[in-house]
């Protein structure tokens, strides 16, 4: 649980060790953070005011090694081609120590990328693509959030014991929803042999003909939906699937819905019953602390974006403690079984695949009053959600 | 059959939805030749407008009824005010000049709704009435869907009357045909032009304002209704509301029926019809062929480069070849991406200049010599020369193959033939995941190790490139080239002194194609990855936006626009957070100050010293 | 009625008009003669405002109308009828004879589709039919109807008899006699002398952009040596 | 030989009959007048014989070889030159380079990307422009070209492809009166000199009784007569319907005034 002190707990431990970073100088240590600032600004631009209030704790209790934080951030215009372009301005103009960022998928692929041929730390906070810890793993590259196998995972023991056995996926049309689905299919199926899938819709990303689809779906007579949609297309989606009684009597299953971020355009139309992942913020005791600080400072509550910036530059600042130095090898070792607080809980950077074992919740949706929220929820600890270490390392290669 | 009855009846609302976008940007095209690519971020706004004049309305469906009025009115006021300052100042430059001002308005709608309504979704409540279904062969059926369904055929009539039953709309109907001439019979076609640009821009804000209860104001909306309104436009045939709805029935129809029958193929669906439509029917539906659609605009006579330019270009090169003693890494990482985009530039420009054939999926050659250069670099290991040397080939073979369809068209119908290949090779990229890698892209496609430092990189980018645009400069100079020209400056004339004019338009294309495809393919090991961004509609408008600014009837245009786009936009992008305010801004002075370009600006004025 | 004086105008870069002068009375009809390129269409665009002239005035009645836009000249009352025609060519007959409408002007009785029937009867039988669909001739008559629509005072017809049939000339010249009749006064740019000394009571010709004479038609066809030094070859 | 024989030709657009069963035919040397009303089928057939229109029945004859529905392209091949109702030329090249594209078109040379072109068929270009009086505008765009020197610079690009046939729609249209005489008699001088056969329409009077050798009239899509210059003059259905009492289109001098 975090408290207080866990809060302040990274910059006490960086206390521990601070010869050697005082050694490397006395400026700033300084984090180059590229993100997608204009491209998906209903997740970054709370995910920025997470990561402020994580520098300003930092700092406020010396920082690193009595080094200060200082965060140079850039906005990739939501092209990877852009983010790795600014990523070469931080490393070779503004000298930063070491690389963060991402919300894309392939941002954070072309970043880790860059990363490695420029021997840096490259610490991904959001993108959630496998491949970025298993097929195109990287020594240098480490990421926070569950990923896409991680979060349809979590859910698994959960829609297992749904009774649903005719199954539907809507997923939109890119490398996330198809392996989303793909993944759903498979340990659905292992658990399950029985089940059957009868329908799968893949609209376009942004582009959804929500009727069509809600039709379709219904069409196929499913009793149970495996949802991937997020954003505009999931708000299209309910509101037609509400009014057409799509979800009436039939299971869904939904990744990310739970995540504020998703959930608040839905409104008094939140539908009831899904099971998701997600965040339901101001229930979750652990987070209080946090809530409270970001609440006061931004006065609104938090995201799940917030969250993941908090704890990405928490995690950060642990891991150079711990390595006592900026240099990129030493960072490597440090942030290997890199233990580090979350407002949802402790977590750690896994040796084996550089994975954060950084979890999410698992619960049902409900409406309180006009807003969608999170019922019947529990954590699901990120390191609960894997396969096992010898079929990552296959992967890993 | 009652689930055909429920899809065709999804279909009819979703076409209703269409045409409601598309028949404000038919109008606005109709009559005032700007090819309005703002008219997505039109309707964005008419949502957040909507959004906030509807939040505060109560529920019932009259005051909904008055704020999606009012929301229309406020938008078309909007729509006015964009013509009177902006638009206005433009009917006397080439017609594409409007498209590179209306493409910095969408910049600046971007950061002013993101700074305005911030960047969450904005959704109104739907009270009951308007969730209500009705039960059609057993399925319910929402009402709001029938309700939209009745709202498109309304509109058409009332459109219809406008234009044909009121001395308004016969005064429009003849700008349309020649403006110049209406204003010489006594109209102040000024006040026309503002009128039909506020009742396009009143449509865009209905469509938004109507789209509410079924989704929400987002700040995807601008460009996820552009393309697929300028497919319902096309196809309708340019300037007909009656081929937009026919348009919007089709699109709607196909998407309904596809989304069960091929629902992976939705997103291409569009642009394969769109395609068909101008194969067998080159102006669209109901397009007519009298009508001019031309968009190079007025030709001016090309001189050979004189002694004093050829210098010039010289000394540059020479500056552009000691940069890497000078410049940093990250400096020379700008150079090396502006000398890709020289090449670029100068290869639409070979065909949208000399050729006459503006294209908005230029990014399709750069793409597909991109994904040429890293598939057969990662996926067969071939070396980085062989890649380079594929890059173009696979590009100008593909360009020959497609080319052969589009230079059979004209004017914006061949731009936007260009556009659906273009979505077609992007929607590839971007969903065939496992030859792709999807939007994740191939990586770690980098130079061997000899030409790893960024100098290298940096020379042989240069070398390519820039090597690149001198050989198509020089290939307009030789008779192909004045061939070239002679085809654009009248194909009767052409095809009457023996010249086929397909085959060499064709083969501009080719080229054109091949040297993009090269572009791409040195971006591939510049940046040491591929992603479908290459070849999005963004990508495509980049290319267009630097030869337009550097100005399209002038052999320095491409270099200069490239090289001040990707100096401003990389300027830009890390000096401020609202860089897409100060870019759109900055094109718009552009586009206000030098009319011709910024190259032709300064040929204007050496010619006269 | 119409006084044009200095007038320079610029096609593009080039210089077309260079002081250009003459004034034509009321109830006048003067006709613009010389050879191509001389810039006879270039001054009718002036004096309708199509082509901005770079200096100069353009006295319209009692009105300096030069900076004007074309829009606020015809309404003023000078009507022009453009050598290309320029129908609207989807518009019907009587749509494209809406598009000119303007009210009515003191002193003239104002033109109705029906009194412009009998002064041109081909259109008369054509009212629905698209301006598109329509032969040379009948166009002609259409956009001179056209623009009588506006209820002028002045005409400015840029070569009314080009590419018209000898037969349909005649017509033509008769419709300008009677238009004169009406109490219109009118400028005519013409490359056809017999067809200018069929209706026209002054000349002035242009030379390089330049006037080289004026006169009355009379006196031009008695002076041989001006008629060959400036209109033939 | 005849040059070119056109027999039967037949078009309708839309259940319009625009030419309807029409013949002639052109000796080498010789300029055929084609006359009628607006509207009359003049350039119909023009664009029939120049291969810019398929005739829907009928035949066009080259020289004995059947070109009907050929593409303008081959027919300029086989020896076809033209002139438009309206001006076709490149506005963005100068006068020269008009009339070089044409000629380097008609040697075959235009695909070769390397080669400057700034010098080719650079003599032959010249000679033509000074034949046809556009000597000293050689070097200025055609887009700023005077109409009447458009026409010329149409003719010397016609004339650059060597033809046997010259098809001229309207030569003279918006050409100062005296110039139009003299154009055309440059025409004919080249016609009887090279042996050519020219083919062409026209309003003015003064022009085609001046040079034509003869004259063929159309109306309503039909020949109506044809013939030497004077039986046309003297044909009173042609005067009915096409020549009125002639006092405005140039054949006699100009008579006073009229009332109405």
């Amino acid at each position: 649980m975090l408290t207080r002190r866990g809060l302040f707990g990274t910059a006490a431990a960086g206390l521990a060790a601070p010869a050697i970073v005082r050694a490397e100088g006395n400026g700033p240590i300084r984090i180059g953070e590229v993100n997608s600032y204009t491209a998906a600004p209903a997740f970054t631009v709370p995910y920025r005011n997470g990561w402020q209030v994580a520098v300003d704790e930092i700092n406020a209790s010396g920082g690193v090694a009595g080094r200060k934080i200082e965060v140079l951030s850039r906005d990739d215009a939501g092209q990877p081609q852009t983010a790795t372009q600014l990523a070469g301005e931080l490393l070779n103009d503004a000298k930063v120590d070491l690389l963060a960022g991402g919300f894309l998928s392939n941002v954070g692929l072309a970043m880790s990328d860059f990363a490695a041929r420029s021997n840096k730390l490259y610490v991904a906070g959001e993108p959630l693509t496998d491949a970025l810890v298993w097929e195109r793993g990287n020594p240098t590259c480490f990421r926070l959030r569950p990923s896409t196998y991680m979060q349809v995972a979590m859910m698994l023991p959960a829609a297992a014991t749904l009774k649903a056995t005719r199954w539907a996926t809507v997923a939109p049309n890119y490398e996330y929803g198809q392996s989303a689905v793909k993944w759903f299919k498979t340990l659905l199926k292992a658990r399950r042999p029985e089940v059957e899938f009868v329908a799968d819709q893949l609209p376009a990303l942004g582009k959804i003909d929500a009727g069509a689809t809600v039709q379709a779906l219904a069409g196929a007579k499913p009793d149970g939906i495996f949802n991937v949609l997020f954003g505009p297309d999931l708000t299209n989606f309910v509101r037609q699937g509400n009014t057409r009684g799509l979800f009436e009597g039939r299971d869904v299953v939904s990744v990310l819905t739970g995540e504020p971020e998703y959930l608040l355009p839905l409104g008094d139309e939140t539908p009831e019953g899904w099971l998701v992942t997600g965040y339901p913020v101001g229930q979750v005791p652990a987070a209080r602390v946090f809530e409270a600080a970001y609440q006061d400072r931004f006065k609104q509550a938090p995201r799940m974006g917030s969250v993941v910036g908090y704890t990405l530059l928490h995690s950060i600042a642990a891991g150079i403690a711990r390595a006592g130095s900026t240099d990129t090898g030493k960072l490597i070792t440090a942030f290997e079984g890199l233990p580090f607080d979350s407002p949802f809980g402790p977590a750690i950077y896994r040796a084996v695949d550089h994975q954060g074992t950084f979890g999410t919740f698992v619960g049902r949706t409900a409406l309180k009053g006009s807003e969608g929220t999170m019922t019947d929820w529990q954590y699901v600890d990120g390191k609960d959600a894997q396969p096992s270490d010898a079929e990552v390392r296959a992967l890993r290669r | 059959m009652g689930f055909l009855l429920v899809h065709a009846l999804t279909g009819l609302a979703g076409a209703s939805s269409l045409f409601l976008v598309a028949s404000g940007l038919t109008v606005i095209f109709g009559v005032t030749r700007i090819v309005n690519f703002a008219h997505g971020s039109l309707t964005m706004l008419g949502a957040y407008v909507g959004w906030t004049v509807l939040t505060r309305l109560p529920r019932d469906p009259a005051w909904f009824a008055l704020g999606v009025a009012g929301t229309a009115a406020a938008l078309a006021a909007l729509g006015a005010l964009l013509e009177m300052g902006l638009l206005r100042r433009l009917y006397r430059s080439p017609e594409l000049f409007q498209l590179l001002a209306t493409f910095g308005v969408v910049l600046i709608v971007q950061d002013a709704a993101l700074a305005t309504w911030g960047p969450d979704d904005l959704t109104i409540s739907r009270p009951p009435w308007l969730r209500a279904y009705v039960r059609i062969a057993d399925e319910r059926f929402p009402v709001y869907d029938l309700v939209l369904i009745a709202i498109g055929p309304a509109v058409l009539a009332c459109l219809w009357l406008l234009f044909n039953r009121t001395r308004w709309g016969r005064l429009v109907r003849a700008a349309t045909w020649d403006r110049e001439m209406v204003g010489a019979l006594g109209v102040d076609q000024r006040v026309l032009f503002t009128s039909v640009f506020a009742l396009g821009a009143g449509l865009a804000g209905l469509a938004g304002a109507l789209g509410l209860p079924a989704g929400s104001a987002n700040l995807g909306i601008d460009l996820s209704v552009i393309t697929e309104a300028f497919v319902v436009v096309v196809i309708g045939g340019l300037g007909s509301i009656t081929g937009a709805y026919l348009a919007s029935l089709l699109i709607g129809l196909l998407q309904a029926f596809g989304v069960v029958l091929i629902p992976k193929a939705t997103l291409v669906l569009v642009f394969v019809v769109m395609a068909a439509v101008l194969v067998l029917r080159p102006n669209g539906l109901l397009g007519r062929g009298g009508a001019p659609t031309a968009l190079a605009g007025t030709a001016t006579p090309v001189r050979p480069p004189t002694r004093g330019m050829l210098l010039g270009w010289g000394l540059l090169l020479l500056a552009a070849l000691a940069a890497p003693l000078v410049a940093g890494p990250y400096a020379l990482s700008i150079l090396t991406e502006a000398a890709v985009a020289v090449l670029f530039a100068a290869s639409l420009h070979f065909v949208m200049g000399p050729g006459g054939m503006a294209s908005f999926g230029h990014a399709a050659w750069f793409g597909i010599g991109a994904y040429a250069a890293g598939l057969s670099a990662q996926g067969l290991g071939v070396p980085m020369p062989g890649a380079l040397l594929l890059a173009p080939l696979a590009a100008g073979v593909a360009a020959v193959l497609f080319g052969a369809f589009v230079v059979r068209l004209s004017g914006v119908y061949l731009a936007m033939l260009t556009l659906a290949f273009a979505q077609i090779v992007w929607a590839a990229a971007f969903q065939w995941v496992s030859v792709t890698g999807g939007d994740n892209g191939i990586l770690g496609i980098w130079p061997p190790a000899w030409a790893s430092g960024p100098a290298v990189v940096y020379l042989l980018a240069l070398t390519l490139c820039a090597g690149g645009a001198a050989v198509l400069q020089r290939v307009l100079y030789s008779p192909f080239g004045y061939a070239l020209r002679a085809s654009r400056d009248s194909p009767l004339r052409a095809e009457a002194i023996g010249l086929d004019t397909r085959r060499i338009r064709l083969a501009a294309f080719a080229v054109a194609g091949a040297a993009a495809g090269l572009a791409g393919g040195v971006f591939t090991f510049v940046k040491g990855s591929v992603f479908p961004g290459f070849v999005s509609i963004p990508h495509s408008m980049d290319a267009l936006v630097m030869v337009l600014l550097g100005g399209v009837q002038t052999m320095a245009g491409p270099v200069v626009g490239a090289l001040a786009y990707t100096g401003l936009y990389d300027g830009l992008l890390r000096a401020t957070a609202y860089w897409r305010l100060v870019l759109g801004a900055a094109i718009v002075l552009l586009v206000l100050a030098f009319p011709e370009g910024i190259a032709g600006a300064v040929q204007r004025r050496l010619r006269r010293a | 009625m119409l006084a044009v004086e200095g007038l320079n105008s610029f096609y593009g870069q080039a210089h077309i008009l260079h002081g250009v002068g003459f004034a034509v009375g009321s109830g006048e009809v003067a006709v613009l003669l010389g050879r191509n390129g001389a810039g006879k269409s270039t001054t009718m665009k002036s004096l309708i405002g199509l082509v901005r002239p770079a200096s100069g005035s353009v006295r319209f009645g009692n009105r300096e109308v030069a900076r004007m836009e074309p829009f606020r000249r015809a309404q003023l009352g000078l009507g022009y009828v453009p050598e290309e025609r320029r129908i609207f060519a989807e518009l019907t007959v009587m749509e494209n004879l809406d598009v000119g409408r303007q009210p009515a002007r003191d002193g003239l009785r104002p033109w109705t589709p029906e009194r412009l029937f009998t002064l041109f009867p081909n259109l008369g039988a054509m009212r629905r039919r698209p301006g598109g669909r329509m032969s040379g001739g009948e166009q002609q008559m259409l956009t001179i109807a056209r623009t009588l629509m506006g209820n002028p005072r002045f005409l400015l017809l840029d070569e009314p008899s080009e590419g018209l049939s000898p037969l349909i000339v005649e017509q033509m010249a008769a419709a300008i006699h009677a238009l004169r009749q009406e109490g219109l006064s009118i400028l005519l740019a013409e490359q056809n002398l017999h067809f200018a000394a069929e209706v026209a009571t002054q000349a002035v010709i242009l030379e390089s952009g330049r006037v080289a004479w004026t006169g009355s038609m009379a006196a031009l066809r008695a002076d041989a040596g001006t008629h060959g030094r400036y209109l033939a070859v | 030989m005849t040059v070119l024989a056109v027999e039967g030709l037949r078009k309708s657009f839309g259940g319009v009959l625009a030419v309807d069963g029409v013949s002639f035919a052109v000796e080498p040397g010789e300029m055929l007048a084609l006359i009628g009303p607006n509207g009359a089928g003049k350039t119909t057939c023009f664009n029939m014989v120049g291969g810019q229109l398929r005739p829907d029945a009928g035949s066009v004859r080259l020289a004995g070889r059947d070109i009907g529905g050929v593409s303008p392209r081959r027919i300029c091949r086989l020896g076809v030159g033209r002139t438009f109702q309206v001006t076709a030329t490149f506005a963005s090249m100068t006068a020269r380079e008009n009339v070089q594209v044409a000629a380097v078109a008609h040697r075959r040379g235009t695909w070769r990307p390397w080669r400057s072109a700034a010098d080719l068929e650079r003599p032959a270009a010249e000679a033509l422009l000074d034949q046809v009086g556009l000597a000293a505008q050689a070097e200025r765009a055609a887009g700023v070209l005077a109409y009447g020197d458009l026409k010329r610079l149409e003719l010397a690009m016609a004339l650059a492809a060597e033809p046997r046939l010259l098809l001229m729609d309207e030569p003279t249209a918006g050409m100062a009166a005296g110039e139009r005489v003299a154009l055309m008699r440059l025409v004919r001088g080249i016609a009887t000199g090279r042996g050519l056969a020219v083919l062409f329409t026209e309003h003015d009077m003064d022009v085609v009784f001046g040079v034509s050798d003869r004259i063929a009239v159309l109306a309503r899509g039909a020949l109506i007569a044809s013939g030497a210059p004077e039986a046309i003059r003297a044909d009173p259905q042609v005067r009915a319907i096409y020549l009125g009492d002639g006092r405005t289109g140039g054949e006699r001098p100009a008579s006073g005034g009229r009332d109405c």
